[in-house]
């Protein structure tokens, strides 16, 4: 159903090259390099360092070594940790991150949309008025806040989960509901409201001419028109949770990919500055690629991408 | 003026339904195939034929809705597609009006009916500010509306209300030449009456150009100074509208004149329709040849072979039947 | 934490270590885990003072140049092998070597040719180490250094087993092939999240090893280890919030032990009006520093009137570099400072330009930062911009001396006042306060270069003298460790270097 | 009865005329009967007199220190009592609405400036154009945003400025999807074709009849946007862009509280309260916008 | 005469909107008996629609309101059925195809999605079953290549085979009672004449009633035994075919018939009936048809009453009252006569 497959292909490899170039020049522009510490190294022992990982070689040839080794599957060695590939940090953190947030989507889809569905059949009576109060306080709960209110309530005052740390079951729960709140709450809102749009057209009507169940409408006929938007909102949005967040791997001690996305910049870790990067952008790219398609089977006017 | 408005040549629309991975058409419907006609100035061409024969395609096609698979659609001489894809002039476009088959659909819910009504006014800065509200009002008394409507939504009206509101905006356009896609089937017969009345008001006075599509086969006659006829995607006759109800030649069109419900309930209980055996064929996979043989009751060998022309008898009656005008 | 944990000791040292092979390691958490998988020649005792370890015995020749040091007999790596002084010359040349690129290869600068050798300029066999036989181990430094022997137990300087080594250069990155010396071995590392270490058998001194485990727990984040230590996850850990301490103190679970560091502020000298002496005399003594101690940092830290912590010996083995020295002014003067300011041609910060004062991003830099802020313009009439920045952003700003007050930190590297004082030095990589004093630099040659205690001593007061006259720094306080624990761990000894050593803990 | 003959009389034709609304005021009118869009207005413009008016009337400045009077809590003296410098916490929140207020109206207008007019375009252009927005998109989103918020920080000066632009460079990437996906269903319905019919300008297109059509979506994705930009500011001012201390938005306040929460709740308590009242402000407010501007929904 | 399926009495619907209350009902009362065909016409928004969509249980609500009236159904009021009890007759028992194909199709689901749904909602028919039947339905809509229709969505199709996948829809489960709102408006005359044969044969076959809301008096004649004819909210004259084609007895009716085109006339000016109906925000006290009336009297600023004339036939006209002029009425009987 596309014009062409192949140059959607084609195009999704030109944004990860833009990506991966762009990020290349910003990281070293940023002042600071990986072995700037507090405690200056002498000048000898930094010109050996930078020898051993090639920092002194003129930028471009950094460049095009970068490509060089990228184009075999080789994202380079950490800069900050010894002996620590960037394949190997990708491998090991990103099943972990995956785990977390294939919870964390999971949970804001199956309750976001029920409940943007139930406010939208309940408009402006109690259910509605409930889920969207929640929704809000969802929305201007950010993450870290609501992280440290379940380890206040489950773990230190109530004491049925741990507090952090990566393991069994049970250590997913908090995290996963932290990390799920603020997306449950839009997602709840985003559905209710296309949900309203689309309750007001004139097919609904020939729905319930038929005598099909309220609920039965909403689900068959009302939702795959309201998931429009939270479709889009969804690609991005597991992209960037699947790769695993930052603040919630930090505050939950959790051993995913997301903690290395923002620590290798403060590192000014390059390989894995570029690692993560390239790896998240495919994903992104990807996740928007499968949302396009998406849009085709959810509203079959829409024309394929490049297609007029 | 002995140039026609309106030429189509040849014109041909065909949708692709499936497509492969790499953008291949798998499955194609033939809407229109290769359709020919023009229209005069100030004439009025009517349409008709079965459902999804491709009339509505025709008419999108005309003001540049669509863009032609094959053919080429010409105003004045100009190629209508060519022209409005140079962006050229919103002028251009303002002359080619259509009145859509369905009314509500082509309204949008979040406006006023006073703004729809005024929108080609406000693009093409017809009337001083102003005047705008006068003429709007103006407008919707035309086609039999209360001026007072203006300030409700669409979702407010019965469906035939909503029909003289698309017919009020084409209308506010001033256009040269429109493309009336069954403007009236939605109408009460006394409101039908009314905007027929309109049309042909407008005609005198104006020029106007129609090109009316309907089913309801005693306005068309009423109207239309020819009528056209198509089947599954071709036109099958064309003739003058008298001619081709006193003399219909094509198989279908006497079938389909045979079928008019007349407003006698007297009439109605003793009257003989041409009966079409067969079922009717798809536009997916239409029938070789002659694409009326397979419901034809006159099929021969050669119409399943050769696709009879559109051949004028000398009279202006063009037909498209080996029957009529024997293949040489 | 009323629950009961397991029978062994959980642990939060900080975050996840850079690299387990002494020879490359620059940080805390790293040199923490491995104090517990590695021995060197000697170790710290709690007054700092080195004790035999792998080296039984030791033999100074009289110019304090020359060392011989005898292993213990019967000393073995975890799998088993013979630790030998082949291994110690392996070690310290490959973390000299220029190939290897080791960070901290200048902790072994003090031997002969090393640094040389680091640069390029000689090779291998010239640098001032050499087993002897498989016990002894001679080494030849470059200078007299007094504090050669505590440097010994140091990381950088620890053993490293050459033949694994050898065989597989990624051998410190598994479980498996990370064999060490020390009271315990590493049996599993789960990156960012948890490093196992267990009692090792093969140590000379098992006998004395009373934890059969170490989890230990990796976290950057300080609200995550007090939430795990409240609920019973861990039982011990390094980075409570400030804010927690009082809490934790009423709890009993909070232990405060002296740390070799100084918090300060650097002045640039170069940027007006800062390179007016009275000017920053002035604003070092308009700050309450015991009120910060009490309401901000809360460590029961000790107020810093000069530059070098105390903890370390002077002249006379048992006396306090610290105690001999003294204070060089009074904490919260206010009277002289606005005094000075009036005399530096400010009277009430009049005519004084608004003055940046930077600091890397975390809360207690910025609440010192906002009460220094604010007792300058109370006190001094000075108006004060405070400008945060990213770690490695601020660390670049302030080594180039783009800035004109900078919040700084130090923390001695060994026990001696030469790891504060000779960061002075002219053209010294640490001199972000761009401080140029010939006399200054004179006097640290001379104490760097005599093995005469009393000399090194005298000249190095001398040298903080200066400093302090010339208020290059504002000191603030003097660090501590603050650690949050559970009553019941026991045994456990740090160094006021900041390691810390399981060797003989237990738990009650 | 009287069934003598009567002439239709103009008067019996007559009608008395209603005012012709036009969309505008008619959504102006519907909004002033919507309760909770009221209260949401409210809301916000009770805040928004806090932030202009509170800091002028509290006896304490923002930054005034008590250090013996740290950590506080409410009293009388301070109502929301004191932060760790013994500063006063009602101030320093009425204070830090002005920051955040002013970073939520920005967002908003980024949100609506950029991403709905991007989205609009690439939307309706569709083909290659929107191809390409699209790819741009992608790549503003790919890139960490913490490169060059770092780049920020060291080529500007610190200040709010920087926050807008920071901001202004990626805060519309998600409303641009949206708008995008919303308009790309919409104009293959007939109204827009006959929009198109009529000569409408791809600008009249969009601004009069895709854009209000996505209404719904835009003005969740805009109340979404408002309580994120707030903290992304606080994680902004972190990285050392945004003011300076001693000021404090709410995020950085709220920041602040979290790392306290277990001593002194009290700390996040107002802060997370003020930015919770303000949201729910913005979400009656914008749900109420929502109804009134579409015709269908009544009551 | 059978007895009555269905009876309607006073039926007032209300529509409340910012700019005021649409009064779109009257008070409509009308019965029908099982197994009948009855034609609604009336001027476009007068409430035909209005009136099926209130039976059905489909008005939108809000804005919609049901203010008073009864609709009886095999013993039980319509109009006072819980939700769920209706929606177990609606698309079984009750059924309707409604006027406005493109947006009353799901465009989001495919044709056959759509069409099986009352068979799987109210017969539990599997899906394949469901499909089955769906494309037995469309060939008896006359839609060729059921197969791939089915699989197509709504925008795919032409309008009147999106009329005729309405129609297919509305006739699945057999109703007993149907409204057909304008079902062959976008259907040209060949197709539109087996789409009555269709309904007919439904009516003879499965004894359907059948309201046939329609402007095509052509479709009245050939279809219908009686017709009602509606004006502004409210049913003006009911009337067996044949009478009403040939002495209408609301001058409304009249000016209907008189409306439609005729062979002799072509290129003339139709005869339409001048003005518009009345706004119903504020419906004129009197007749509501007046100003419209060739036969104003002073009678008509009194609201007429519905006369009952003869056995099914009835009329909201003063001319019907004995007293009423004489040459009025003649010239009403005249006019009615083609
Ligand atoms: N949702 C609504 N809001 C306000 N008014 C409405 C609404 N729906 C219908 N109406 C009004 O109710 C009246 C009756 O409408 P209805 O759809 O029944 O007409 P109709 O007789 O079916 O006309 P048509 O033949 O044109 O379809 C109309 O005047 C219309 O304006
Ligand atoms: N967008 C489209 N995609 C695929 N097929 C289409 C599309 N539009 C129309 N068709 C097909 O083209 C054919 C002609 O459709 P068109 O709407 O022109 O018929 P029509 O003559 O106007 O019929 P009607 O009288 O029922 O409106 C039909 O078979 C229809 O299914
Ligand atoms: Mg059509
Ligand atoms: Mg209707």
């Amino acid at each position: 159903m596309f014009k062409s497959i192949v140059g959607r292909i084609l195009s999704m490899l030109l944004v990860l090259w833009v990506i991966i170039t762009v990020t290349f020049v910003l990281m070293h522009a940023i002042p600071g390099g990986p072995f700037t510490a507090e405690k200056a190294l002498p000048e000898a022992v930094m010109k050996n360092i930078e020898a051993r990982y090639r920092l002194n070689d003129p930028l471009p040839k950094q460049y095009a070594d970068y490509w060089a080794n990228l184009l075999r599957g080789d994202l380079g060695p950490s800069f900050k940790y010894e002996s620590r590939s960037v394949n190997e940090i990708i491998a090991e953190g990103f099943p972990v991150s995956a785990e977390l947030g294939l919870v964390a989507v999971t949970l804001s889809v199956l309750i976001g949309i029920p409940a943007g569905m139930a406010g939208a059949l309940y408009q402006n009576r109690w259910p509605d008025h409930l889920v969207m109060l929640l929704a809000t306080v969802g929305i201007s709960v950010p993450s870290f806040i609501l992280a440290t209110l379940l380890i206040f309530c489950f773990a230190l005052w109530l004491r049925i989960l741990p507090a952090a740390m990566w393991g069994s079951p049970e250590y997913v729960i908090l995290p996963a509901l932290a990390l799920a709140g603020m997306p449950t709450a839009f997602i709840a809102r985003l559905t209710r409201s296309s949900m309203l749009e689309v309750l007001a057209q004139d097919y609904i009507r020939t729905a319930r001419a038929k005598g099909i169940a309220p609920f039965t409408i909403l689900w068959r006929h009302a939702l795959k028109n309201a998931l429009l938007p939270v479709v889009t909102y969804l690609g991005p949005m597991i992209a960037a949770i699947f790769t695993g967040s930052f603040v919630i791997e930090s505050i939950f001690a959790i051993p995913g990919l997301g903690r290395h996305f923002v620590t290798s910049i403060y590192n000014r870790d390059y390989t894995v500055i570029l690692g993560i990067t390239v790896f998240y952008s495919a994903l992104l790219v990807l996740m928007n690629f499968l949302v396009d398609l998406a849009y085709l089977w959810l509203d079959p006017r829409i024309k394929p991408e490049g297609e007029d | 003026m002995n140039r026609p408005l309106v030429e189509v040549h040849n014109l041909s629309k065909h949708f692709v339904i499936y497509r492969s991975w790499s953008g291949r058409p798998l499955k194609t419907v033939q809407a229109v195939d290769d359709v020919s006609f023009f229209i005069m100035p100030g004439e009025t061409l009517g349409l008709v034929g079965e459902t999804g024969c491709g009339k509505s395609t025709v008419g999108r096609t005309l003001v540049g809705l669509y863009e032609p698979t094959a053919g080429a659609a010409l105003l004045e001489g100009r190629d209508i597609h060519a022209t409005l894809r140079s962006k050229e002039q919103s002028d251009f476009r303002r002359r080619l009006q259509i009145i859509f088959q369905d009314p509500y659909a082509s309204l949008d819910p979040r406006m006023t009916v006073g703004d729809i009504v005024g929108e080609p006014l406000d693009i093409h800065q017809l009337v001083a500010p102003s005047q705008r509200r006068e003429r709007i009002q103006e407008l919707l008394l035309q086609v039999g509306l209360d001026p007072e409507h203006a300030a409700r939504y669409p979702h407010e009206f019965s469906g035939g209300q909503r029909q003289r509101v698309g017919i009020a905006r084409a209308l506010a356009a001033q256009p040269d030449f429109i493309v009336c896609d069954e403007p009236i089937s939605a109408l009460d017969v006394s409101i039908q009456a009314q905007i027929i009345n309109l049309m042909q008001d407008l005609q005198q006075s104006i020029g106007l150009t129609y090109l009316f599509i309907a089913h309801d086969l005693s306005m068309v006659r009423h109207l239309s100074h020819r009528i056209a006829v198509m089947y599954l995607g071709s036109l099958v006759e064309l003739a003058d509208s008298a001619a081709l109800f006193s003399e219909p030649q094509h198989p279908y069109s006497q079938a389909l004149l045979s079928a008019i419900p007349l407003p006698d309930p007297k009439v109605e209980a003793t009257r003989e329709r041409i009966f079409m055996p067969g079922e009717v064929p798809s536009p997916i996979n239409p029938p070789s040849g002659c694409r009326f043989r397979t419901r034809c009751s006159h099929a021969m060998p050669i119409c399943a072979e050769n696709t009879p022309q559109l051949l004028d008898d000398g009279t202006g009656h063009h037909t498209a039947c080996h029957l009529v005008h024997p293949a040489t | 934490g009323s629950k009961s944990g397991p029978k062994y000791l959980r642990v939060s040292v900080g975050a996840e270590p850079e690299t387990l092979d002494p020879r490359k390691s620059t940080g805390i958490p790293e040199s923490t885990v491995q104090a517990q998988l590695f021995e060197g020649l000697t170790t710290l005792d709690a007054t700092n003072k080195p004790l035999p370890a792998m080296a039984e015995r030791w033999e100074i020749s009289p110019d304090g140049l020359r060392y011989k040091f005898f292993l213990r007999p019967g000393v073995k790596w975890s799998n088993g092998d013979p630790v030998t002084a082949y291994d110690f010359e392996y070690s310290w040349k490959t973390t000299l070597s220029p190939e290897f690129g080791a960070k901290y290869s200048y902790q072994l600068f003090y031997l002969k040719n090393g640094e040389a050798y680091n640069k390029g300029l000689t090779t291998a066999d010239q640098v001032g180490v050499k087993a002897l036989d498989d016990r002894t181990l001679e080494v030849v430094l470059e200078k007299p250094t007094a504090y050669f022997l505590s440097l010994t137990s140091f990381h950088t300087l620890y053993p490293v087993p050459r033949r694994i080594v050898e065989a597989n250069p990624k051998w410190a990155a598994e479980p498996k092939t990370l064999i060490g010396n020390g009271p315990f071995k590493i049996t599993n590392w789960v990156h960012n999240s948890r490093i196992e270490l267990v009692k090792n058998d093969q140590y000379w001194d098992a006998a004395k090893v009373k934890m059969p485990k170490l989890d230990i727990i990796l976290t950057e984040s300080s609200s995550t280890e007090i939430a795990m230590f409240d609920n019973n996850q861990i039982d011990m850990g390094e980075n409570a919030p400030p804010a927690e301490y009082p809490r934790l103190k009423k709890e009993g679970r909070l232990q405060i032990s002296p740390y070799l560091g100084t918090y300060f502020f650097a002045f640039n000298v170069e940027k007006t009006p800062l390179d007016n002496p009275k000017v920053r005399q002035a604003l070092s003594l308009a700050i309450d520093r015991q009120a910060i101690i009490t309401n901000v940092v809360k460590g029961e830290q000790r107020v810093a009137l000069a530059w070098v912590p105390p903890g370390l010996v002077d002249a006379t083995p048992g006396s306090d570099f610290r105690t001999i020295g003294g204070d060089y002014f009074k904490d919260a003067n206010f009277e002289i400072a606005k005094k000075l300011l009036a005399e530096a041609g400010y009277p009430e910060g009049k005519g004084l330009p608004a003055i940046e004062l930077i600091y890397n991003t975390h809360d207690v830099h910025k609440a010192i930062a906002e009460a220094v802020q604010e007792m300058w313009r109370k006190t001094l009439g000075v108006n004060v911009r405070l400008a945060n920045q990213e770690w490695k952003v601020f660390i670049n700003t302030r080594s180039k001396g783009a800035y004109q007050i900078a919040r700084h930190g130090w923390i001695g590297d060994y026990a001696d006042p030469m790891t504060f004082l000779d960061m002075f030095e002219t053209g010294s990589g640490n001199n972000d306060s761009q401080y140029k004093n010939p006399r200054y630099d004179t006097l640290i040659r001379l104490a760097k270069s005599t093995g005469n205690q009393e000399i090194r001593m005298k000249a190095m007061h001398e040298a903080e003298r200066l400093l302090m006259d010339d208020a290059v720094i504002a000191p603030l306080y003097f660090y501590t460790r603050v650690t949050m624990v559970k009553p019941n761990v026991k045994g456990y000894h740090r160094s006021v270097l900041g390691h810390v050593y399981f060797k003989e803990a237990y738990l009650e | 009865m009287d069934f003598s003959p009567l002439k239709p009389t103009a008067e019996m034709l007559q009608k008395q005329t209603r005012p012709h609304l036009g969309f505008r005021q008619d959504a102006w009118l519907r909004l002033k009967k919507n309760r909770a869009a009221l209260a949401g207005l409210s809301i916000i413009v009770f805040i928004s007199l806090l932030a202009v008016f509170g800091p002028m009337i509290s006896p304490y400045s923002y930054s005034d220190q008590t250090l013996a009077n740290a950590n506080q809590p409410p009293s009388a003296a301070h109502w929301f009592g004191t932060d760790n410098l013994g500063r006063d916490l009602a101030t320093r929140v009425c204070y830090g609405a002005r920051i955040s207020l002013a970073i939520g109206i920005v967002a908003s207008l980024i949100n609506l400036g950029i991403g709905v007019l991007y989205g609009g375009i690439s939307g309706y252009f569709g083909g290659r154009i929107d191809s390409v927005m699209m790819r741009i998109v992608d790549i503003l989103y790919g890139i960490p945003l913490l490169l060059y918020v770092i780049l920020l920080m060291v080529v500007l000066k610190p200040g709010l400025l920087n926050v807008f632009i920071a901001l202004g460079l990626v805060y519309w990437l998600r409303m641009a999807r949206i708008v995008r996906a919303q308009v790309l269903g919409l104009k293959e319905l007939e109204f827009v074709l006959a929009a198109r019919v009529l000569g409408a300008s791809p600008r009249r297109l969009i601004f009069g009849h895709l854009l209000p059509n996505s209404l719904g979506p835009i003005i969740v994705t805009l109340t979404l946007s408002i309580p994120e930009a707030i903290f992304i500011e606080a994680f902004l001012s972190f990285i050392g862009l945004g003011v300076s201390a001693p000021m404090a938005s709410w995020g950085v306040l709220a920041s602040e509280g979290v790392v306290t929460l277990r001593s002194y709740p009290f700390q996040l308590l107002w802060p997370a309260v003020a930015i919770s009242l303000t949201m729910l402000g913005f979400n009656f407010l914008g749900d109420g916008l929502r109804d009134a501007l579409d015709p269908r929904m009544r009551r | 005469m059978q007895p009555a399926l269905l009876t309607v009495n006073n039926l007032h619907v209300h529509f409340r909107t910012y700019a005021g209350t649409v009064q779109a009902l009257r008070g409509v009362d009308f019965s029908l008996a099982a197994g009948e065909i009855v034609g609604i016409v009336g001027e476009s928004g007068c409430g035909k629609t209005v009136t099926a969509s209130a039976i059905m249980g489909i008005i939108p609500s809000p804005p919609g309101q049901i203010v008073s009236g009864e609709a009886w159904f095999a013993g039980r009021d319509l109009l006072k059925l819980s939700e769920k009890e209706s929606r177990r007759l609606r698309g079984n028992k009750l059924s309707m195809i409604f006027q406005d194909p493109m947006t009353s199709l799901n465009p989001v689901l495919t044709i056959g999605t759509q069409l099986t749904e009352p068979f799987i909602e109210h017969q539990s028919l599997s899906q394949s079953e469901a499909n089955e039947r769906a494309a037995e339905l469309l060939k008896l809509v006359g839609i060729a290549d059921g197969a791939t229709r089915l699989k197509q969505y709504p925008h795919q199709l032409s309008g009147g085979m999106r009329q005729r996948v309405m129609i297919a829809m509305s006739l699945a489960c057999n109703p007993s009672l149907l409204f057909a709102d304008e079902p062959t408006t976008a259907l040209d005359v060949t197709v539109q004449a087996q789409i009555l044969d269709l309904l007919k044969r439904l009516n003879r076959e499965l004894n359907t009633t059948l309201v046939l809301i329609t402007h095509d008096l052509g479709v009245v004649a050939s279809l219908c035994q009686r017709v009602l004819v509606m004006y502004a909210g409210q049913i003006v004259e009911s009337a067996p075919v044949h009478n009403l084609f040939a002495e209408p007895l609301h001058p409304y009716s009249l000016g209907l018939l008189q409306s439609v085109p005729r062979p002799d006339f072509q290129g003339k000016r139709l005869l339409a009936i001048d003005g518009h109906p009345p706004d119903l925000l504020i419906p004129p006290s009197g007749c509501t048809f007046l100003p419209r009336c060739r036969f104003a009297m002073q009678a008509c600023l009194e609201a007429p009453p519905l006369f009952d004339l003869a056995e099914n036939r009835q009329s909201r006209c003063w001319l019907n009252h004995p007293d009423s002029p004489h040459d009025a009425r003649v010239a009403l009987a005249i006019g009615g006569v083609r």
